[in-house]
């Protein structure tokens, strides 16, 4: 039900293509129009997603701002969007970041800017589409179509390593991806050819093919998450994409694999899920603590934040997997508040970055006597991204301990252990960059201007708003997250033998 | 008898186009500037388009079909020549092979396809695969100074022709076997032989063993793979698309291939539909060697045209599943694939053309370096072409893939599908090579790019068309379906 | 049995030029074994009372392709060509290739059964004339391909001029 | 207006300010908004001490914090006798520690974000203690470890310091792993995370045993253990002490305030507070009980041969916070909590008399380098010295009533390991007072040893130090005087006021054995500083040869038993260790990066051999034609 | 009477023959002939069956046949003199300048 009668879902996705568009048409000499025109675009998407949060009806687990037309009535594809209490906050983190990156590019980037800022908007056009769309087609259609301007971004104006890490990035994904269109397909026959994710959900499919499907999206959603095996593209290309890049790729793009699971694998593939948890939860603890461990070893800023959201995916997917209110909703809101935090962090060593032109730990020391308002701000995220209470990570980190140790009491220990670890690699990196003697290659710095302060000022606002008062957030997702769970926990009953079903479904 | 004079209704557009052809080579006596020549046969090819819409029916006693089907294939091949006859104009000129024989070979090359299209009898298809085949080993040599080219022409003509004695050898065994040429005909002929053989084996599903239909469906197959360059009758395609003139390249990439899969589809589906099982256990391999050959091998080129001939390849791979699936959707996927594919290739090798310049081959893949700072325009119409060709969403590369694993996955062959899923995620490694080399390299040389109101135009019709099917692909599945009703 | 026996003479004949012609190292001797060819075909038509066909394959055949045959091989004057190796390094692998084909050929052969009889009865073609019969169907039911073989022979002459002729300037 | 939100919510706004305005606007004067709010905490404290004196105890939800299912917590008060005890104890400290720092912290370039810090540790301090739930005790527990972590690496240019102050933390954290599972547990079991209903429901759960990790454990058990972890950490008990002794690189009266008189006792709190779910378990009191006694002994023998005035110090204070637990072992929370309210005081005034020598001798803290300041510093002396004979438990003074209770309580209790307690804690009171007045005749009395320069310097605390230490003298003095046992004609009002929340455990013993135990302890106190009196102060040349003579012994106290470099040998290094060679060099570089790398490159390869396939002769790709067609008839008729 | 399967044997041999001499000769106009008697071995095989079958349409095919061949010859030729003035070179595994 659409209640605004005005296509708000599609404006917010095409605004920003539309502004991509325009900006297509500006001489590529003027530099500061082009940042402006973008700037604006971005705002103008933010203030578009507002009535989203104030008009939301939290009462309902349905679709809402729904609207559906036909694209390919062939093939009964057609072009539905909608939004629900679990998809709401992404669409909200999108647009808010996608501000903040182009404000923490406005000097940053010099070369090829116009193709920057197009590349950026039609990022943000993508990743909305992701969350937004209710159809399997347009899903895997935004999916994909956010690999190329992403791959731009950390090819075009990335660290010395760019090239490598570009490509790396997109074969990982496409490989991963790739399986899942074929996965697709096969659900469009089996569920009488309709893409419709609503209607998909409602069938039930025999346990050998949910488990087939369920192994062939896990691949793509996998990779994009990452969990632990598929994990060795995130520190590359978090080291060599530009700042707006990688806060980019670690606030909004890693959340579609986890997305994914929730949207995807779980309602569509109940016991094939159920039956995978303890996988599911093994590898989750897995991630926590082997990207804990790994960045007590780390000697480069970008790579150490990047193999900490490793860890902290890692949680994210044990909320996940745990299939209970707390675990889930804990889930969730650690997406949010990773993106919040770990963006955070990636603007902030942007700033430093611009400044000093090195991400060698070494090279920093006593930065705190020289920049004091940074050394405040960073220690804000710092504290967030160990979840101390007060902050947003707390919340999300104890309701999905909670949440893990229900499912399954080692995962909920050795989970716990991950907080400890990751207080050490974060105080230790904290200690080494801004306590300490001020080293010469960073004693004459600036602190942060207006413009940065303004960056990072919306995120340590969420840090504590959520850290205070969740409930805001988290009554967006009581509904729909109840309603998810009775299906995964209720859905269908279990075939027996397995190994004769798969055969006659390969035949 | 009275000879009653057949109904010339449905051929109309052949003989127009004949007698344009005849026009225009005798145009090119008379008139100096080539342009002129070049537009007189865009003009020809536009009448004939619009003469295609009334032309529907069957004449010469079955042996000349006009049905939706060859409709659509003619479409194909009309756009193929509008879109060729542009991008060459200014390339012959560079290229200094500048006379008009060129237009009018193009102009006979596609009438052959076009009978190939609308062939019901073997004789017809064999002559309008002949009349296509000898224009195409010219056009391939039509570079007389360049060894190169030379090459290419002898190792097309050569392969060529044994290829075509082969299919000569086919035509004779059903001759012999089914004692008609008429491919319905054949048809029921056929059918009748492998009702005899089943109930000779008992086993009904075991497939027969009548082995000379055999021999002669093995006959066509490799005749027809070799016409659209599947393995292993692929080999010369890389030496001969690298050796000829670029625009004659691109003509070949897409005019003869269409024909091929015309000619495969009608023949395979109509007379030899009664024996599916068979020839599907022979094209399965093949597709998935070609699909297989075409990404791998393409990894380690230097050539990006002998890589888009590999391409090229893989791709004829891909339309093969639509073959193999059988059904109607299969042929409409593979209908829908080919116009996409022409547009995206032709695109391609539009902006190859571009860099093609005095003295600058620009046919090396290192000299795409830094093409994004020196020309943004042509590096983003690459880019656009080359994620088609990849098949990632947005462009129309992914909306025929899509629709073509979508009629594998429908006949069952879900297995088939999932190897072809995963080559074309090897493919997007070379196709990710050029634009890397294109966006995040610094320019070498400082290339200049040889840019004509022609090329122009056929750039604007390819990047709008691979956009606009991407995103709105309900028109182009809808016509293909109609025109794949038949099977 | 006179016609079993003359069949053996002209297929031994066949093979046997065919053979000869394919192996000779000096490519005139090679001609001139395919004349001696050609002409024994153009008999065992005769045998097959296909007269008409004979005659086209003994003038068009041997009188036109062939003399063109012996045109380019004078042209390009290839006097050393007796001295250099006429196989190519592999030719094993193309015997074998090629034999095995010819078993596989054979072994399909062993079991053809033709198809249904057409209504042109040898006795109505003796009566109707061979050339004539043939005539009325070429230009009746089979007009449209004798037209498109016609376009054939036109892109064969332009392309020929378009590559071999040489051009005024150069 | 329920005006007891004013305790917490004034240090918050006071922060607040400090940290926004501190460093532009306020710089020196910016600790009048601290100690303003500070102080009036501590009037409104008292208002409520009044309130609950007359009987009113509030238990009541300010908002809903997090709510997920049935799982809900909520930023909530709890006023009962208990928390305004410790009210008392922390806003009492806090405010004079706060003038205190006037002096003390005169002149330094942070002096904001110091106040700054003190604020916002005194505001999470009261959220702990005024907690009616665990999730927002567990969010004060953190709180104040967040501000140990600022405030001792206030010196962040320091290495030493920021090490000191990142290894608090970790500690910490490993104490909150433990807690935080036990705060899950009592969720799973309970349903919900409030006071009230967990300790009313405890009962029932008594007997029920659970599956933990594939053990079947005792309920209660396990749930007060786990707790007990957290209270380990926090009041750096064995095995997780090694961060207090550190912590003194901080700013003198953060350790005054935050590593004596509060944050260390919050674990105390947590086990007086938990006691329904304490007492239902046998195993965790003995567990609790023995802890604290092993550790006050471990803790009060390294005293010994300390040199550093501080360090000597943070492990009395460690050594009495085993007392505490020793008495909470026993059952006597009353005493505990007693013990830790007059611990706060004495403990509090002996560090800041050590601050203000140290700033006297201009930042030397050895005291063999010290010596005869008596007459220099008469108010530091006098004060200490009160300090050091309540802390001995000298009679009269604070600190004897609330350890004789403690001794009292563990010998008549009728807890198993009470008499093996008990004499642990007679033998520490005996090292207790010898190392307090080895302290003050090394530092006070003698000849001076410093250089020259010290000397010249020496001078006496401006009024605002010396104030603090006089009004904190009364307190260690007198605080011991409310709780006056019955047996000396007292009313033992503090275990009287404490009843209604930790129940009271009866004494099944004669007085005359309560005589015997209350002499036993004093004469140990004697003993223990005529001891070493003869030490220091008559033969000085005793120390130095039972040094060489007893030298592995020597060594093992004076390094602290080696337990830092144990656990850098067990817990630090390895990770570092596992971190670099296994993790990077391994698994991801070989295992993952080998196949992730390798699969493009034999890609690479295969199409390299596949080119060569391609010769550019004809007659092959002929013969691979006619090779393929052969291969696929001979497939056909043959399949 | 001579049965059919002869004439198909006679064809298929010398068909062979042809693609032996295709495959394996290094001059070009030989393989030309190669070629060309593999198109004449199919119209023996295509005049046998019209014979046997008692249908004409063989026989056009084979006029048709003998058409496109007479063809091709033209154009094969003109190709071979154009690359022979640019490498003059009659044999055929010379000319590798194309491969990978």
């Amino acid at each position: 039900m659409n209640d605004l009668n005005f296509p708000i879902l599609s404006a917010l996705i095409f605004l920003p293509v539309a502004g991509a568009a325009l900006l297509l048409l500006i001489s590529r000499s003027n530099e500061s129009l082009i940042k402006w025109i973008s700037l604006i675009v971005s705002t103008a998407a933010f203030i578009i997603s507002i009535p989203l949060f104030t008009e939301f009806n939290k009462s309902t687990h349905l679709m809402q701002f729904t609207e559906k037309h036909s694209w390919i009535p062939s093939l009964n594809i057609n072009y539905s969007l909608g939004i629900d209490g679990i998809s709401i906050l992404f669409v909200l983190l999108s647009t808010l970041i996608t501000i903040l990156c182009v404000l923490i590019s406005w000097n940053s980037i010099k070369a090829k800017v116009k193709e920057f800022y197009i590349s950026i908007l039609i990022m943000e056009g993508a990743m909305l589409g992701v969350f937004c769309a209710l159809d399997f087609m347009l899903f895997y259609l935004f999916w994909e179509a956010m690999l190329i301007p992403m791959y731009l971004l950390i090819g075009v104006w990335g660290g010395s390593n760019r090239i490598y890490a570009a490509v790396k990035f997109f074969l990982y994904t496409l490989a991963g991806s790739v399986l899942m269109l074929v996965g697709i397909i096969v659900l469009y026959y089996q569920s009488g050819r309709t893409l419709d994710i609503l209607e998909l959900t409602a069938k039930t499919y025999p346990y050998p093919l949910q488990l087939w499907l369920f192994w062939a999206f896990f691949a793509a959603f996998a990779v994009k998450v990452p969990m632990f095996p598929l994990h060795t593209w995130l520190p590359d290309a978090h080291t060599e994409a530009p700042t707006a890049g990688s806060v980019i790729l670690a606030a909004v793009l890693i959340k579609m694999g986890a997305y994914g699971f929730i949207r995807f694998s779980l309602p569509l593939f109940p016991e094939a899920s159920r039956a995978m948890t303890p996988v599911m939860l093994a590898l989750s603890v897995i991630a926590i603590i082997y990207g804990a461990v790994i960045c007590l070893a780390q000697t480069d800023l970008k790579r150490l934040i990047a193999y900490s959201s490793v860890s902290h995916m890692g949680f994210v997917t044990l909320g996940i997997f745990a299939l209970n209110l707390q675990g889930m909703e804990g889930g969730i809101l650690q997406m949010i508040n990773h993106g919040i935090v770990t963006g955070a962090l990636f603007l902030s060593v942007g700033m430093i970055y611009d400044r000093t032109h090195t991400r060698q730990i070494s090279d920093y020391g006593g930065v705190a006597s020289v920049m004091p308002v940074y050394a405040a701000m960073f220690m804000v995220f710092t504290l967030a991204s160990i979840g101390l209470p007060a902050t947003n990570g707390f919340i999300g980190e104890f309701l999905i301990i909670l949440g893990g140790f229900r499912a399954n009491q080692w995962a909920g220990v050795l989970a716990a252990t991950g907080v400890i670890i990751g207080a050490g690699y974060m105080l230790w990196l904290y200690q080494r960059v801004f306590f300490m003697e001020t080293k010469p290659k960073v004693a004459g710095l600036a602190d942060i201007n207006l413009r940065e302060i303004i960056t990072l000022l919306p995120m340590i606002i969420l840090i504590f708003w959520i850290g205070v008062y969740p409930n805001v957030f988290l009554g967006f997702m009581h509904e729909s997250v109840k309603h998810l769970l009775e299906r995964v926990n209720s859905g269908g009953a279990h075939e027996a033998s397995i190994a004769k079903n798969i055969l006659e479904i390969i035949k | 008898m009275p000879f009653v004079m057949p109904d010339l209704g449905p051929v109309m557009p052949e003989i127009v186009m004949t007698c344009l052809a005849l026009l225009i080579l005798l145009a090119d006596l008379v008139i100096k500037r080539k342009e002129t020549i070049a537009f007189l046969s865009i003009a020809s090819a536009a009448i004939v388009t619009y003469l295609l819409a009334g032309s529907a029916g069957i004449t010469f006693k079955g042996m000349f079909i006009a049905d939706n089907y060859s409709l659509f294939f003619k479409l194909i091949f009309m756009l193929n020549v509008i879109l060729t006859v542009l991008i060459s104009v200014k390339y012959i000129a560079i290229e200094k092979v500048n006379f008009g024989e060129y237009y009018s070979l193009i102009l006979f090359s596609t009438l052959g396809m076009m009978l190939m299209a609308s062939a019901g009898d073997l004789i017809v298809l064999y002559l309008g695969l002949e009349l296509m085949a000898l224009s195409a080993y010219v056009l391939a040599g039509f570079l007389r100074h360049d060894i190169k080219s030379n090459e290419a022409a002898i190792k097309y003509f050569l392969l060529g022709s044994f290829a075509s004695a082969f299919l000569l050898y086919g035509i004779s065994m059903i001759y012999g076997l089914t004692g008609t040429t008429d491919i319905y005909k054949i048809g029921e002929e056929v059918n009748r032989l492998i009702g005899e053989s089943k109930i000779s084996t008992s086993s009904p599903i075991h497939p027969f063993t009548h082995s000379p239909l055999l021999l002669s469906i093995v006959m066509f197959a490799a005749a027809f793979s070799f016409k659209i360059a599947a393995v292993p009758f692929h080999m010369w395609a890389p030496d001969v698309y690298e050796g000829a003139p670029t625009s004659v390249t691109a003509f070949m990439s897409v005019g003869p291939k269409a024909a091929g899969f015309a000619v495969l589809g009608r023949v395979f589906l109509t007379a030899f539909g009664a024996a599916r099982i068979e020839w599907t256990g022979i094209l399965i391999p093949i597709a998935a060697l070609t699909m297989a050959v075409g990404n791998i091998v393409a990894i380690s080129q230097t050539n990006i045209k002998r890589m888009l001939a590999y391409s090229s390849i893989a791709h004829a791979g891909y339309m093969l599943l639509g073959i193999i699936a059988g059904t109607s959707e299969g042929m409409a996927s593979v209908l829908n694939y080919m116009l996409i594919y022409a547009f995206m290739n032709i695109g391609a090798f539009a902006v190859v053309i571009m860099l093609r310049s005095e003295g600058f081959k620009g046919d090396n893949i290192s000299d795409y370096e830094g093409l994004a700072k020196t020309h943004p325009l042509a590096a983003a119409l690459m880019l656009v072409f080359m994620f088609s060709l990849t098949g990632i969403p947005p462009t129309a590369g992914f909306m025929g893939k899509f629709y073509l694993f979508m009629s594998a996955v429908s006949a069952g062959y879900v297995w088939l599908a999932v190897t072809a899923v995963i080559f074309s995620a090897i493919s997007a490694y070379f196709y990710l090579r050029i634009v890397m080399y294109m966006y995040m390299k610094e320019p070498k040389a400082e290339v200049q790019l040889s840019a004509s109101p022609g090329i122009a135009l056929a750039l604007a019709i390819t990047v709008i068309a691979v956009l606009i099917i991407g995103v709105l692909p309900s028109k182009v599945i809808s016509v293909a379906r109609i025109a794949a009703a038949g099977f | 049995m006179l016609p079993e026996l003359f069949f053996g003479y002209y297929a031994s004949a066949i093979v046997i030029f065919s053979l000869l012609v394919v192996t000779r190292s000096n490519p005139v001797h090679s001609i001139m074994w395919m004349l001696l060819l050609f002409f024994h075909i153009a008999g065992l038509y005769l045998f097959l009372n296909a007269e008409f066909i004979a005659a086209i394959q003994v003038i068009v055949y041997a009188g036109a392709i062939l003399v063109l045959f012996l045109f380019v091989v004078l042209l390009l004057n290839l006097r050393e060509e007796l001295k250099v190796k006429k196989f190519i390094g592999s030719w094993p692998a193309g015997l074998f290739i090629a034999a095995a084909l010819l078993v596989i050929i054979l072994s399909v052969v062993k079991s053809f059964v033709p198809g249904p009889a057409g209504k042109y009865s040898i006795e109505f073609i003796k009566q109707e004339t061979h050339t004539k019969a043939l005539g009325t169907l070429l230009y009746t039911d089979y007009l449209f391909p004798f037209e498109i073989a016609s376009l054939v022979l036109l892109v064969a002459i332009i392309g020929a001029i378009v590559l071999a002729k040489r051009k005024k300037g150069n | 207006m329920n005006n007891y939100l004013l305790i917490p919510f004034l240090p918050l706004a006071a922060f607040l300010i400090n940290i926004l305005f501190g460093r532009k606007y306020l710089k020196e004067n910016s600790h009048w908004v601290s100690i303003l709010a500070v102080a009036g905490s501590w009037i409104v404290t008292v208002i409520t001490l009044l309130d609950v004196l007359s009987g009113k105890i509030i238990n009541e939800d300010l908002y809903s914090w997090i709510v997920s299912g049935e799982f809900k917590a909520s930023v909530g008060f709890l006023i009962d006798q208990l928390t305004v005890v410790m009210l008392i104890v922390v806003t009492t400290c806090s405010a004079l520690i706060h003038i205190y720092s006037i002096g003390y912290m005169r002149g330094d370039k942070g002096y904001y974000r110091f106040f700054a810090y003190l604020s916002l540790f005194t505001f999470c301090m009261l959220m702990l203690v005024m907690a009616n739930n665990f999730l927002q005790l567990y969010f004060g527990w953190e709180g104040v470890g967040l501000c140990s972590y600022f405030l001792i690496g206030y010196y962040f240019d320091k290495k030493s310091a920021s090490d000191a102050g990142k290894k608090a933390f970790i500690v910490n954290r490993f104490g909150d792993f433990g807690f935080g599972l036990g705060i899950i547990m009592i969720f799973l079991t309970f349903g919900t995370a409030y006071y009230a209903p967990v300790f009313s429901q405890a009962k029932n759960f008594a007997a029920q045993t659970v599956n933990f990790l594939g053990y079947d454990v005792h309920l209660m058990t396990l749930i007060a253990l786990l707790l007990f972890c957290g209270s380990i950490g926090k009041s750096a008990q064995m095995p997780l002490h090694v961060w207090l002794p550190d912590a003194m690189e901080g700013p003198t009266p953060v350790s005054a305030l935050i590593h004596a008189a509060t944050m260390v006792t919050a674990g105390v709190f947590l086990v007086a507070r938990c006691s329904p779910i304490f007492s239902l378990s046998e195993t965790a009191l003995t567990v609790v009980a023995l802890t604290g006694a092993i550790t006050a002994l471990f803790a009060a023998t390294i005293a010994l041969v300390q040199k550093d005035i501080k360090r000597i110090i943070a492990y009395s204070t460690i050594s009495q916070l085993g007392y505490m637990f020793l008495a909470a072992g026993v059952g006597a929370y009353g005493a505990g909590v007693f013990h830790l309210y007059t611990h706060s005081f004495f403990k509090a005034l002996l560090f800041l008399c050590a601050g203000s020598v140290m700033h006297a001798m201009s930042g030397e803290l050895d005291i063999q380098k010290m010596g005869g300041l008596k007459k220099y510093m008469p108010i530091t002396y006098w004060t200490m010295l009160f300090a050091s004979l309540s802390i001995a438990g000298m009679p009269g003074f604070a600190g004897f009533f609330s350890k004789d209770e403690i001794l009292w309580l563990a010998y008549s209790g009728q807890s198993p390991v009470g008499k093996f307690v008990w004499v642990i804690g007679a033998l520490v009171a005996f090292l207790t007072a010898f190392y307090s007045f080895r302290l003050i005749f090394l530092t006070f009395h003698g000849k001076f040893r410093g250089t020259h320069e010290q000397e010249h310097h020496l001078h006496e605390s401006p009024k605002t130090m010396t104030v603090p230490l006089i009004l904190l003298c009364i307190g260690a003095v007198a605080s011991g005087w409310v709780g006056i046992p019955h047996l000396l004609g007292g009313g033992a009002h503090f275990m009287e006021f404490l009843k209604p929340v930790l129940g009271h455990s009866e004494a099944n013993a004669t007085h005359t054995e309560e005589w015997m135990v209350m002499a036993i302890s004093t004469i140990a106190g004697f003993s223990g500083i005529g001891l070493a009196a003869l030490f220091y102060l008559v033969k000085t040349d005793i120390p130095v040869r039972l040094a060489q003579k007893f030298n592995t012994v020597y060594k093992t106290l004076w390094n602290k038993y080696y337990v830092d470099e144990l656990y850098s040998f067990i817990i630090v290094r390895p990770a570092i260790w596992t971190a670099k060679n296994i993790l990077i060099g391994i698994t991801d570089a070989r295992i993952i990066e080998a196949v992730v790398n390798g699969v493009p490159k034999g890609l690479g390869e295969f199409s390299r051999i596949l080119r060569k396939v391609q010769t550019g002769l004809v007659q092959r790709y002929a013969a691979i034609m006619a090779l393929g067609l052969l291969i696929i008839v001979a497939y056909m008729l043959w399949r | 009477m001579v049965p059919l399967n002869w004439y198909l044997i006679l064809s298929a041999a010398v068909f062979m023959i042809g693609v032996f001499g295709f495959l394996t000769r290094r001059n070009i106009i030989i393989i030309f002939m190669s070629v060309e008697l593999m198109l004449n071995a199919v119209n023996i095989s295509l005049v046998a069956f019209s014979h046997y079958l008692q249908d004409m349409r063989g026989q056009i095919l084979v006029i048709f046949i003998i058409t496109v061949a007479a063809a091709e010859a033209a154009i094969g030729f003109a190709i071979i003199i154009a690359l022979f003035r640019n490498k003059d070179t009659v044999h055929v595994d010379e000319m590798d300048e194309m491969k990978g």
